[in-house]
């Protein structure tokens, strides 16, 4: 579905990331793992076309996407939930989900987004920059799903949820697989990493350094890459 | 143990328009105290801070701090008597460099913002600068001394925005969720940085991270729809049943069995 | 260091030795931009250092010719009684106006400090009694201290050429002080700065005040140079013209403003001796410097260094190690 | 109380000429976030063609209600695709000094083309009487600029607040790299907001020009009377920005009338007020960051 | 230091430049006043040309600089034609205010001024410097030479309006000095801004005011708006307007449509006056720039007159400003405008000023002379 192929991105003149490599398998959920700051974000920027590679390749359901312009490649079926939500703030909770909202038949509605997360709803009249942390990601994942995507990147959508919508999001996370949407995921969260993986990367310092499934991930790899004393 | 309250929070509300988002909150905080705050999103939390700090004023109710009241206190005074806080989402000097901005809390609580005609550089301030050093080279950033913050990763930013909070040396720590966004690794680190803090510090922490919080705190307080559902030990709390149904959730056992 | 310290030296010299290869017009010229030099130095505290801009800088420019101007009709042409005249009359005035424009940021401060402005251009300009209304405040004496008569302009450019040295190295101080430091702190964030315990609004003042009475300052010097000072000199478009000076230069460095007001005053004198259609001239060449120099005369200073040095980094890079060396 | 009738329809005709006149600007830079400084001068040239199309004839007033704002649209159209596009990323100061280059440009051309004498644009028969009211005559056109304040208003307000287009803007303001990864070209929706914005100003010189006139300088004028209908009406908003046309023009002219000495001070100290007062304009909204 | 000896060497520097005769001219090509700026440099090109650009074998040189009406630039581009240009004589400004501030400039340089526009009173009383001499006309000979006029031939309750700057408050005063003084009343006064974009209201006051004709001073584009909205609001019929020149000059009427038929204004030149130097200068302009001429290009005209009148004088040799000056005061001819002296006391010009009336002419409307009142003298104090 999403193929990344060889990618060389740079900030200016500093060198981020280096011929990374990635398959991302219709219907799966592929998950990208790597401490803080080796290049999880930029990768996914990269494909999303909001930074541009110097080199490489993205093709997407064998088109290449990588040096257009991010609206062709949301247009083209990719969504972001972006690190740190990035919520339009001068806009209602309603307006931030509706306005790139691209209805489709049974597809995503607004409605369907109250009704996995409630507290939107409670909020519809709130401006976006009101939110609580948590409230924000959560409208964050509800406007990338209201585009109605092919492939959903997903950039630590975990981050600053309770452990209980933790557990939505999981739960959310494998019935849109089972819907047979394509997913790319990163995230900190080690468990939840495992527990939806169908393949994992792991990044550092801007070069893939291991590929394979959630089991393989043994404890050196862990140790070496993720720096986990367990 | 049983020292005088730091921080008296009394029949504090606060509401915006129709929203009450904070009912009538009440409690002491002691010194030296580990406070966790734990509750679902949009219980209240990070509005309680801003109360606490001075960003936000109550809608009703007072706040002690050291006996004195500071209900309507602006928050940069508050900050200079110590209390201080960080913020859930990053709130940096994103276009200066780390030093630069580690700096600009150092040279605050050294009283030096005053000074007008002395250039800020090492020869002429070299203690600043020598603490400075100090705390880049225990939080592991010294790589990152002369980076543009803007230029840092999300999880490297937030290091930055815990590191200005701790490096005020306040004797009220507000955290607002430190750990979100870092990885594994420097979660662990900055959880053991936090442990080490002098015992007089009275640290606050706001975390959705149940291993961080329940491993640093002597108290919990839970806040549920701007009320304090449960108070107290973190054992009796994290086997609360309330507060599984409404924060922990059945997935509790997948992040606890780590 | 050195480098900067010989740097410094020369420009020094060559500024002092220009009475004697200049022409007396160019002299007055040259006098005129070290005017416009402090002048657009003031506002740069706000505008670059701070990040407040203002559009109303010109209030206290006028404020200061017409108080020395004044002064030196109405008392003594005295400068050591034109000149701090002026300095406290403006500000008293920066005080006042400060204070209310303490309250508001960004776009909204820049049209009250507009608003404010334009009322003093409007009391300046019906003061007919005062001020001599739209026609201007003239025959003001020349300036004298200390026995110097200043009627001679060598003497004059001697002066402000001090006036201004002492302007310039006060300020490149303050900038790298600590407390150059949080109006740059307050610059890039005001939230943050709170919460690290400053009070910022005092800071913010201090600076509104500081840039106040140096623009005063230029103001009084501009009033004995010509001996003369109009309404014109405080409209706003006086705001906007040294508001362009410090952008073209490259607002928030120290070089820059002056720059800036150098390239100002010799474009308008000399195109405009040359063609009618000297604001098109003008026009495209600030739309040049928008597309292709975005960092001011500053911003190309520095990349023809950076090239001299072959250096392959970006600027950003370049930046980072500007601030290694300082604190190595 | 005839007096007062009187002003009160002076000042609202002179409000709602100043509406037509800022509109322009108020979507630019409100929606925009681009402080326009040209704005005066795409009024001026808007007035200037209105000037060339009647020249002959005054019944070509009709035709120079289409053809002067479309002829400004598309020089907002060419300034945006040339200019300003490549300026957005490098913040307002940069873009203050890039249209105040193109204000000082224009400047001359319109010399160049139109001379800098005085001129004025009549009107055709069919506007051009007087009809009385209050006791007092006044002119037609005084009472149809009313009229069409009221439209414009109506119909900027609906396309801000009722359509998809006010919101997809507001994003943009708030995070450009967001709203295109959620899949909206904008950059195409900043240059159609320019064009408006162009073709507004544009509208506003065919509006005004039979009652201001055309001079040397006139949009310099024009822009800082623009800007400070903006600032008192707050950002962001075309409500605010009729609120304080209305405001601007009943206080000018009752001003002039009970204190004509201070009328100079009157606006620029109804903006201070405000201002201090709220800090945000009459009816700004607070920018969260 | 060779500059500061300048202003000594000039002397000799301007003996190198013998050949040719410096004329320096200060006026607008920016701003406001543009168009007057460039009307006044056309009528001191046309009559240079009348004199080949020659006298006594001297060449005439003129050197433009833009004064963009803006005191301290004209400051700095005057002492520019002074110190580099080494001119020898200036002329010009429009503003009154550029001409105040490069007063001393050219006092302490003896550079010779002969102010071809600027009107302000001061600059012939407590400003009146050696060197300069003004052709043009003084803010109190536009007033004063309406005031008696006015009471005898309009009315003897007059409101009066003027532009809010100290050109448009010194002519008004004037007037109404000299109305009062021949017994008339001032019911009222108003003085909008200048630049005042919408007189309606100011228009709504003065229909309410019981006064028998409006005396009122706007120029340029206040003029345009004030006389059509004059008309607009229906005060034509009630009350007839009175002004300067500037109300109904050449280069606004056209703009003005039909709405200054009526007015009745007081001036130093007009279009229309009926002598054969007029007929012959305007006849000359129109065939050179195909346009009426203005006031302001036949005060441009005499100042070149002037000048090289004074020069012819010199035999050419204008070296010595202190001669210069001497050689400007006797200088007298037949004028477009009616004879032309100066007064040798104030360093100003005695001049007949007339009274013209706007009429329709076939469609158009023309100002008509209807009265002279004969050789106006500034008081000079
Ligand atoms: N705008 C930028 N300019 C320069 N360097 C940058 C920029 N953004 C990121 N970097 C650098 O690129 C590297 C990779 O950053 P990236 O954001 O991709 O990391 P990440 O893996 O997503 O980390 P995190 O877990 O902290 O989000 C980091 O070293 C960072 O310092
Ligand atoms: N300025 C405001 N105006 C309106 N509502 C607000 C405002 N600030 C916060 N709220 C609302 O108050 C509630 C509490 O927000 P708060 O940020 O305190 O939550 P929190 O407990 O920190 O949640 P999280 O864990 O998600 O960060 C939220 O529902 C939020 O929408
Ligand atoms: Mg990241
Ligand atoms: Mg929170």
């Amino acid at each position: 579905m999403l193929q990344v192929n060889e990618l060389n991105t740079y900030y200016g003149e500093s060198h981020i990331l280096h011929n990374v490599s990635l398959t991302v398998k219709k219907g799966e959920v592929t998950v990208l793992l790597g401490r803080n700051g080796m290049g999880k974000t930029t990768t996914i920027h990269s494909i999303m076309g909001i930074v541009l590679p110097k080199q490489g390749k993205i093709v997407l359901e064998e088109k290449e996407v990588q040096m257009k312009p991010s609206f062709h490649v949301s247009k083209a079926g990719v969504a972001l939930v972006p690190q740190g939500r990035r919520i339009f703030s001068n806009l209602t909770v309603k307006e931030n989900l509706l306005t790139t909202h691209r209805p489709q038949e049974n597809g995503w509605t607004i409605e369907k987004v109250y009704d996995m997360f409630p507290r939107l709803a409670e909020r519809e009249t709130s401006m976006g920059g009101n939110l609580s942390g948590g409230e924000q990601q959560m409208l964050s994942i509800g406007r990338a799903l209201l585009t109605n995507p092919k492939v959903l990147l997903l950039d630590e959508p975990s981050e600053g949820l309770s452990p209980l919508m933790v557990g939505e999001i999981i739960k959310i996370i494998k019935q849109l697989k089972q819907q047979g949407l394509t997913m790319l995921l990163v995230e900190q969260n080690l468990l939840m990493a495992m527990d939806l993986a169908d393949q994992i990367y792991i990044l550092n310092k801007g070069k893939v350094v291991f590929h394979g499934a959630s089991d393989d991930l043994d404890n050196n790899v862990k140790n070496k890459y993720l720096a986990l004393s367990s | 143990m049983k020292s005088e309250p730091i921080l008296q929070v009394d029949g504090v509300a606060k509401s915006f328009g129709g929203l009450n988002i904070l009912k009538n909150l009440t409690f002491d905080v002691r010194k030296g105290e580990r406070i966790g705050i734990i509750g679902p999103n949009g219980a209240g939390k990070t509005t309680f801070y801003n109360l606490l700090a001075g960003d936000l004023d109550p809608s009703k109710g007072t706040i002690h701090y050291c006996g004195k009241n500071i209900t309507s206190m602006p928050n940069y005074k508050r900050a200079r008597t110590g209390i201080v806080r960080t913020f859930q989402k990053n709130n940096l000097l994103t276009e200066l460099t780390v030093l630069e901005n580690l700096l600009l809390v150092l040279q605050r609580k050294e009283g030096m913002g005053h000074i007008w005609f002395k250039r800020r550089h090492r020869k002429k301030y070299p203690s600043l600068f020598q603490k400075a050093d100090e705390l880049l080279h225990t939080w592991g950033l010294e790589q990152q001394t002369n980076k543009v913050v803007k230029s840092l990763s999300y999880g490297e930013q937030r290091q930055i925005e815990i590191l200005l909070g701790i490096a005020t040396e306040p004797n009220v720590l507000l955290l607002d969720e430190p750990t979100a966004g870092m990885s594994q690794a420097e979660t662990d680190y900055i959880v053991d940085l936090l442990r080490k803090l002098p015992k007089s510090l009275t640290l606050m922490i706001i975390e959705h991270d149940l291993d961080v919080v329940f491993g640093l705190a002597d108290r919990m307080i839970v806040l549920y729809n701007g009320e304090i559902l449960v108070e107290g030990d973190p054992h009796l709390v994290r086997n609360d049943k309330r507060v599984n149904d409404i924060y922990i959730g059945q997935e509790a056992d997948l992040s606890a069995s780590s | 260091m050195k480098k900067g310290i010989v740097l410094t030296a020369a420009v020094a010299l060559l500024m002092g030795l220009a009475p004697f290869f200049l022409s007396l017009f160019h002299l007055n010229l040259f006098t005129e931009i070290l005017i416009l030099g402090i002048f657009s130095l003031s506002l740069n505290v706000l505008v670059g250092y701070t990040g407040m801009v203002s559009l109303g800088h010109a209030a206290f420019f006028g404020v200061g010719a017409y108080a020395a101007g004044i002064a030196a009709k109405e008392m003594s042409p005295n400068l050591l009684a034109t000149l701090p005249i002026a300095l406290i009359a403006t500000i008293m005035v920066a005080a006042v106006i400060g204070m209310f424009c303490m309250k508001v940021s960004g776009f909204y401060f820049l049209m009250l400090t507009l608003a404010f402005s334009q009322m003093i251009y409007s009391f300046i300009h019906q003061s007919t009694d005062l001020t001599g209304g739209s026609n201007g405040l003239s025959g003001i004496p020349a300036p004298v201290a200390g026995g110097i008569d200043f009627s001679n302009p060598v003497l004059l450019f001697y002066f402000i050429l001090g006036v201004f040295f002492s302007v310039y190295a006060g300020l490149s101080l303050l900038v790298h002080s600590p407390f150059g430091q949080v109006l740059v702190g307050i610059r890039e964030n005001e939230t943050r700065m709170r919460s690290m315990g400053y009070n910022t609004t005092r800071y913010k003042y201090a600076s509104f005040i500081i840039a106040g009475a140096l623009g005063g300052l230029a103001g009084s010097l501009y009033t004995s140079f010509n001996g003369f000072i109009s309404p014109i000199d405080v409209y706003w478009t006086m705001s906007g013209s040294v508001l362009i000076m410090v952008i073209i230069g490259g607002a928030g460095t120290m070089a820059g403003p002056v720059l800036g007001a150098a390239l100002i005053v010799i474009l308008e004198t000399i195109v405009s001796s040359y063609t009618h259609s000297w604001m098109m001239i003008i026009g495209i060449i600030f739309i040049i410097f928008v597309v292709f120099f975005p960092k001011g005369l500053t911003g190309i200073a520095q990349s023809i260094m950076h090239r001299m040095t072959r250096s392959k980094s970006g600027y950003k890079e370049n930046h980072s190690k500007a601030v290694l060396k300082k604190n190595a | 109380m005839d007096m007062i009738g009187a002003q009160l329809v002076n000042g609202l005709s002179y409000g709602m000429m100043l509406f037509v006149i800022t509109c322009g600007l108020a979507l630019v830079f409100g929606i925009l976030g681009v402080l326009n400084l040209a704005h005066g001068s795409l009024y001026m040239i808007g007035a200037y063609v209105t000037y060339s199309i009647t020249v002959n004839s005054a019944q070509n007033f009709w035709m120079a209600l289409i053809i002067a704002p479309i002829v400004v649209a598309i020089l907002a159209f060419i300034i945006e695709m040339t200019l300003l596009r490549a300026t957005y990323h490098l913040g307002h100061l940069s873009q203050v000094l890039l249209t105040f280059g193109l204000a000082y440009i224009f400047h001359d051309i319109a010399a160049i083309i139109w001379g800098s004498n005085v001129l004025s644009v009549a009107l055709p028969p069919s506007l051009a009487g007087t009809t009385v009211l209050f006791d007092q005559s006044f002119p037609t056109y005084r009472l149809v600029v009313i009229g069409i304040g009221f439209l414009l208003a109506a119909g900027l307000w609906y396309v801000q607040e009722k359509t998809r287009w006010g919101a997809i803007i507001r994003a943009g303001l708030s995070d450009k790299e967001m709203i295109s990864a959620l899949g909206v070209n904008i950059k195409l929706v900043f240059t159609v907001v320019f064009v408006i914005g162009g073709f507004l100003a544009g509208l506003g010189g065919v509006i005004a020009a039979p009652v201001l006139g055309l001079y040397p300088i006139m949009e310099f004028q024009t822009l800082i009377l623009a800007l400070v209908v903006l600032v008192i009406g707050g950002l962001g908003s075309i409500s605010g920005t009729f609120t304080a046309a209305i405001l601007i023009g009943l206080v000018e002219t009752f001003s002039k009338y009970l204190v004509p000495e201070l009328s100079l001070f009157f606006v620029y100290g109804l903006m201070a007020v405000v201002l201090v007062v709220k800090p945000n304009g009459l009816l700004g909204k607070k920018v969260a960051a | 230091m060779q500059s500061t000896s300048n202003s000594d060497d000039k002397a000799d520097a301007s003996g190198s430049s013998s050949e040719t005769i410096k004329i320096g001219a200060l006026l607008p090509s920016s701003g406001v006043y543009a168009s007057l700026g460039k009307n006044l440099s056309q009528g001191m090109e046309l009559y240079f040309d009348e004199i080949n650009w020659e006298v006594e074998g001297k060449k005439i040189e003129i050197i433009n600089e833009d004064s963009e009406a803006d005191p301290q630039v004209s400051l700095r581009k005057a002492r520019k034609m002074i110190d580099q240009d080494q001119v020898d004589i200036l002329t010009g400004t429009v503003s009154t205010a550029v001409a105040y501030a490069i007063r001393d400039e050219v006092d302490s340089k003896k550079i010779p001024f002969l102010v071809s526009h600027a009107g302000g009173n001061d600059l012939t009383r407590s400003q009146r410097s050696d060197y300069i001499w003004r052709s043009s006309f003084s803010s109190w000979q536009i007033g004063h030479s309406m005031g008696e006029w006015a009471y005898k031939n309009v009315g003897h309750k007059i409101y009066v309006t003027a532009a809010d700057y100290a050109f448009g408050k010194e002519v008004s005063a004037a007037f109404k000095e000299a109305y009062t003084a021949a017994g008339g009343e001032i019911v009222g006064e108003v003085y909008p801004p200048l630049g005042n974009n919408d007189y309606s209201s100011y228009l709504t006051t003065i229909g309410g005011a019981e006064a028998d004709a409006v005396y009122a001073f706007f120029a340029g584009s206040d003029a345009v708006r004030f006389v059509q909205q004059y008309e607009q609001y229906g005060l034509k019929e009630k009350m007839p307007l009175i002004g300067s020149g500037w109300l109904v000059s050449e280069d606004l009427r056209e703009s003005q449509g039909n709405a200054p038929e009526g007015i009745l204004a007081s001036t130093f030149w007009d279009y229309n006056i009926n002598t054969d130097e007029n007929k012959a200068f305007t006849a000359a302009f129109e065939k050179k720039y195909g346009a009426r001429p203005t006031l302001e290009a036949l005060e441009g005209y005499d100042a070149a007159r002037i000048i090289a009148e004074a020069a012819a004088s010199l035999g050419g040799d204008v070296s010595d400003p202190d001669q210069v000056v001497e050689a400007f005061s006797n200088v007298t001819f037949a004028s477009p405008r009616g004879e032309f002296k100066f007064d040798k006391d104030t360093h100003h010009v005695i001049q007949d000023m007339y009274i013209t009336k706007t009429q329709l002419v076939n469609g158009k409307t023309e100002n008509e002379v209807i009265e002279t009142i004969e050789q106006v003298q500034d008081p000079g104090k």
